[in-house]
């Protein structure tokens, strides 16, 4: 092909989108529809995840020391927990803020344990976090296996409800962006076959005075990549629009439990090439699979 | 002399069971200008259509400017339409192109200049009368107009033969007359022309040869005193 | 004689600029039959269109079976258009619809019982020498046979008013002749004709009134010698 | 219109559902597609509802009883507090039954209470489950001017929390539902425009034969209810066998997490009729639709 049928080809796809305006506008709105639906379930099971795993991070595995154990001993001990591969923190407590806290957690009936003041049952304690819940109890084990600890008591089920809950928020979003990508491929190319149906004699008039096929699918092409792109742009501008008032409004939200969570979630910015890099790859893809697949039935004439 | 249209024994049967042809055997040489004529549903589109590739025979063989359009592949058949210009029946023109798209259309799938689009295209429309409604779109010109767009983007290319399917059904005669004396012109710099007509006054006119088609047989095959 | 259809000082400029039609007044009674010629774009069809309200005059006022079309409310103009039976220069058949369903429906609208209707679609189509396409779609038949569809779906209803634009473009001379003199049997029992044709063969051979249009004006008003 | 055209017209309906089929299987493959999202998204949110509400419901108000009741006032506390309002049910624990389960609580580490056998000094213990979280503060009041009443422990925070999750999920769910209607119907009415574009002559040739609006009308609207219906009963079967299959892997999971979650999930059958209900009407109104709003333009010949 001559640059001036390139350039010709290309004046035609633009033209088209015009010529075609009633097509062009229910496509974008039908484009704008599915990428604003993914695009949201993207953004959702990704703050889900990072708020799982804020949460998950708030879980302790309690170490007790035994009695016998002095302050440098337990600081020792200290030390060496620290040095387990899957541990990330330690906290200490010694004996006496055990008590404290111990009668502190009971509140006004504090009182009923001031009897224990004197000879305090409780032992040091270290709260430790692992940077992996699902090696758990692969570190409890090397504890336990330590000189100096009486007890470990690590939250398993805990462990295991959050590791489930961790896979299932990983799984249903992916789930979910899967069905939902299925889905919207299904609208995508039914609405794209209705259009092209709608231009089938056209094309069919195109190749009886003579063009080739690949003549006629270029300004396909090039209408379905103009109309991609601008779906993806309009829709990556409206979800990041949408995105940003939710934010806004978590963040005026009083409850603890959003306020919490709202500081766990991600930023636009951090994905936003990548998404913008997805929604305009479908949408070029919008332009190669109707000039690709679905023209080629018209063809053959 | 070169035969550019070749029929051999071709029988044509629509899958509605139609038998639109019988056993039609047919010679047209380089040069020649053929009238077709044929009452209504004779089979002379059918034959038409032949010669562009648009149906393909059930039995026989049909060879048109060198091609056989019954072995060709499907990648040749562009560049073979090229080599054609057509006026269809029912036209054909794309709704939404104008006038000057719709011609100029057929000679950008031929590659040329733009340069020599752009000089052509207005040259024929005016040939034709066409120069003021070149911006108008096909459904806001009258029928007759419609037809000499067609006519038109036929004879853009300067295609070695023309074929056409009633030019002149919706044209009052004295255009009609002054339409088949262009084509007449044309032939005579020795393109080859194949025009189906109802018009018997036309034919009287201009003594060409006349092939007549009755119920899918050839009836008539009767030569212009030129030959 | 009571009119059937005035035009009264009518104008048409198309949104494009055409001005298609100059101050055109016309009378036609009831029970005559007017061939209307002229060349091609003169504005033949956008008098014809007029009559159907398928176009409204720019300027003037258009009365047909009793209505005015400038005035009548968008409800009343089904009603307005069972009156007439119209063959359109570009046929307008349904293509999802067969031969004898596009014929069927122009009945159904008019809430006949479908008894009738089923006794009379096949008479009419056996009229026109279609009885055999019945079953086809409009794309699988020729040009000359879609043509006839189309006059056939104008006769179906016993029209007070038949309103044709060149019902035999695509149609030999022997067959034309024939559908004319059809026409002409369907004028004697007191069915008002307007048809547009380039064919002077015709206009010659059936003495009726003749209108001759050129570019948007009438040019000619000749009434047949029954007249 | 007499019976025979209404016969007639619905014919025509039918019929032009087979002379058009591509475009029906277009509009009937974006329906389904429509419909399941929304029906999935139904479905999770009333299943999250669902366990929120389980959770929920585990959250105690503890009671601690003064130390002077004897059994006998004790259980009279019980009854008053099982007929305040928002309780649900109230669950005993005696003093000793109380040192008990905090001896069990420490685990390996329980010898370390050993001492305080002689002298319990944990007070005796009502669990008392509210009905309603968000009116807690209400009911804990209300215990707390009974008599007997030592002290109350009230899970405040925890419902704070609860009730703002069960609101977020509520809320979410509602949104989630919205928006995937919104965005439905805007694909949906995309589609129906292109379809009945691609017929803009048919129904103009219709007109200038003489038919009335009504009469066009009338099998565009057969039609589309026809593939509406189709389309709703497509979905919901898809529905009903995805959700089956879901269940049933997750009555297979070995997760303790999943496994309660399972167990508190509505069944289809719950909803099914609802559901099936909310398809036909969104697939009739498809009809009604395309057949009142969209051809309506067209109609102006
Ligand atoms: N696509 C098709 N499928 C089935 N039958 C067809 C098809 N096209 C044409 N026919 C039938 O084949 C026969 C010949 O048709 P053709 O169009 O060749 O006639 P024609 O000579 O061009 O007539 P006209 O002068 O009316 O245009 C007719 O009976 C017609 O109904
Ligand atoms: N919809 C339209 N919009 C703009 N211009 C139009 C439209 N329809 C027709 N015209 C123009 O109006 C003029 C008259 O057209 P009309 O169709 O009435 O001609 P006609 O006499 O029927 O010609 P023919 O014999 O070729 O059918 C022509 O110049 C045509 O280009
Ligand atoms: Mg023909
Ligand atoms: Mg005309």
């Amino acid at each position: 092909m001559s640059l001036g049928s390139v350039k010709y080809l290309i004046g035609e796809g633009a033209r088209n989108i015009r010529a075609n305006r009633q097509m062009s506008i229910a496509s974008i709105g039908v484009l704008v529809a599915c990428m604003l639906l993914i695009g949201a379930a993207v953004l959702f099971s990704l703050n889900a995840d990072a708020v799982m795993g804020y949460i998950e991070s708030q879980n302790d595995v309690v170490v007790f020391v035994v009695d016998e154990a002095d302050e440098e001993e337990a600081e020792g001990l200290g030390e060496t927990l620290s040095a387990i591969e899957n541990v990330s923190s330690v906290r200490y407590i010694s004996r006496s803020e055990a008590l404290e806290g111990q009668m502190e957690r009971l509140g006004n009936s504090a009182y009923l344990m001031d009897a224990l003041r004197e000879d305090n049952p409780l032992p040091a304690t270290y709260y430790v976090k692992v940077k992996d819940l699902e090696f758990l109890a692969d570190t409890v084990a090397k504890i336990q296996a330590l000189d100096l600890v009486l007890e470990v008591n690590s939250p398993t089920d805990m462990a295991a409800t959050m590791v489930g809950i961790k896979k299932a928020v990983n799984l249903g979003g992916t789930a979910i962006v899967a069905i939902l990508g299925a889905v919207s491929i299904l609208i995508v190319s039914n609405t794209i076959k209705l259009t092209i149906f709608n231009r089938r004699r056209e094309i069919s008039i195109m190749k009886y005075v003579g063009a080739t096929d690949s003549f006629i699918r270029f300004p396909f092409l090039v209408e379905g990549v103009i109309i991609g792109l601008c779906s993806a742009l309009l829709a990556f501008g409206l979800l990041w629009v949408g995105y940003y008032y939710l934010m806004d409004w978590m963040s005026a939200a009083t409850s603890s439990w959003l306020q919490l969570a709202y500081q766990h979630l991600i930023r636009f910015e951090d994905i936003a090439y990548r998404m913008l890099g997805g929604f305009c790859g479908a949408g070029a893809a919008f332009g190669v699979a109707g000039a690709l697949f679905f023209v080629g039935r018209y063809l053959k004439v | 002399m070169e035969a550019i249209i070749t029929f051999k024994d071709v029988s044509k049967t629509y899958e509605s069971g139609t038998h639109a042809l019988h056993h039609i055997s047919l010679h047209v040489d380089k040069g020649e200008f053929v009238f077709i004529v044929g009452p209504s549903g004779a089979g002379k589109s059918t034959l038409i259509k032949m010669l562009l590739r648009e149906e393909t025979p059930t039995k026989g063989t049909v060879l048109v400017n060198g091609y056989n359009l019954c072995t060709m592949k499907r990648r040749h058949i562009p560049a073979f339409r090229r080599t054609i210009g057509v006026v269809f029946q029912d036209f054909r023109l794309i709704p939404t192109m104008t006038v000057y798209e719709n011609v100029a259309f057929a000679m950008q799938v031929t590659n040329v200049s733009t340069k020599y689009i752009r000089r052509r295209v207005p040259y024929i429309l005016d040939l034709l009368g066409l120069a003021k409604k070149a911006r108008s779109y096909p459904p806001e010109i009258s029928g007759g107009e419609q037809q000499r767009v067609a006519l038109a983007r036929a004879l853009v290319n300067n295609p070695a033969l023309i074929i056409a399917d009633e030019p002149t059904g919706n044209i009052d005669p004295e255009l009609s007359y002054e339409i088949v004396e262009l084509l007449n012109e044309i032939n005579r710099c020795g393109t080859t022309i194949v025009m189906v007509t109802h018009e018997h006054g036309l034919v009287a006119q201009f003594d060409h040869r006349v092939i007549g088609i009755e119920k899918g047989r050839i009836t008539l095959d009767r030569g212009g005193k030129q030959q």
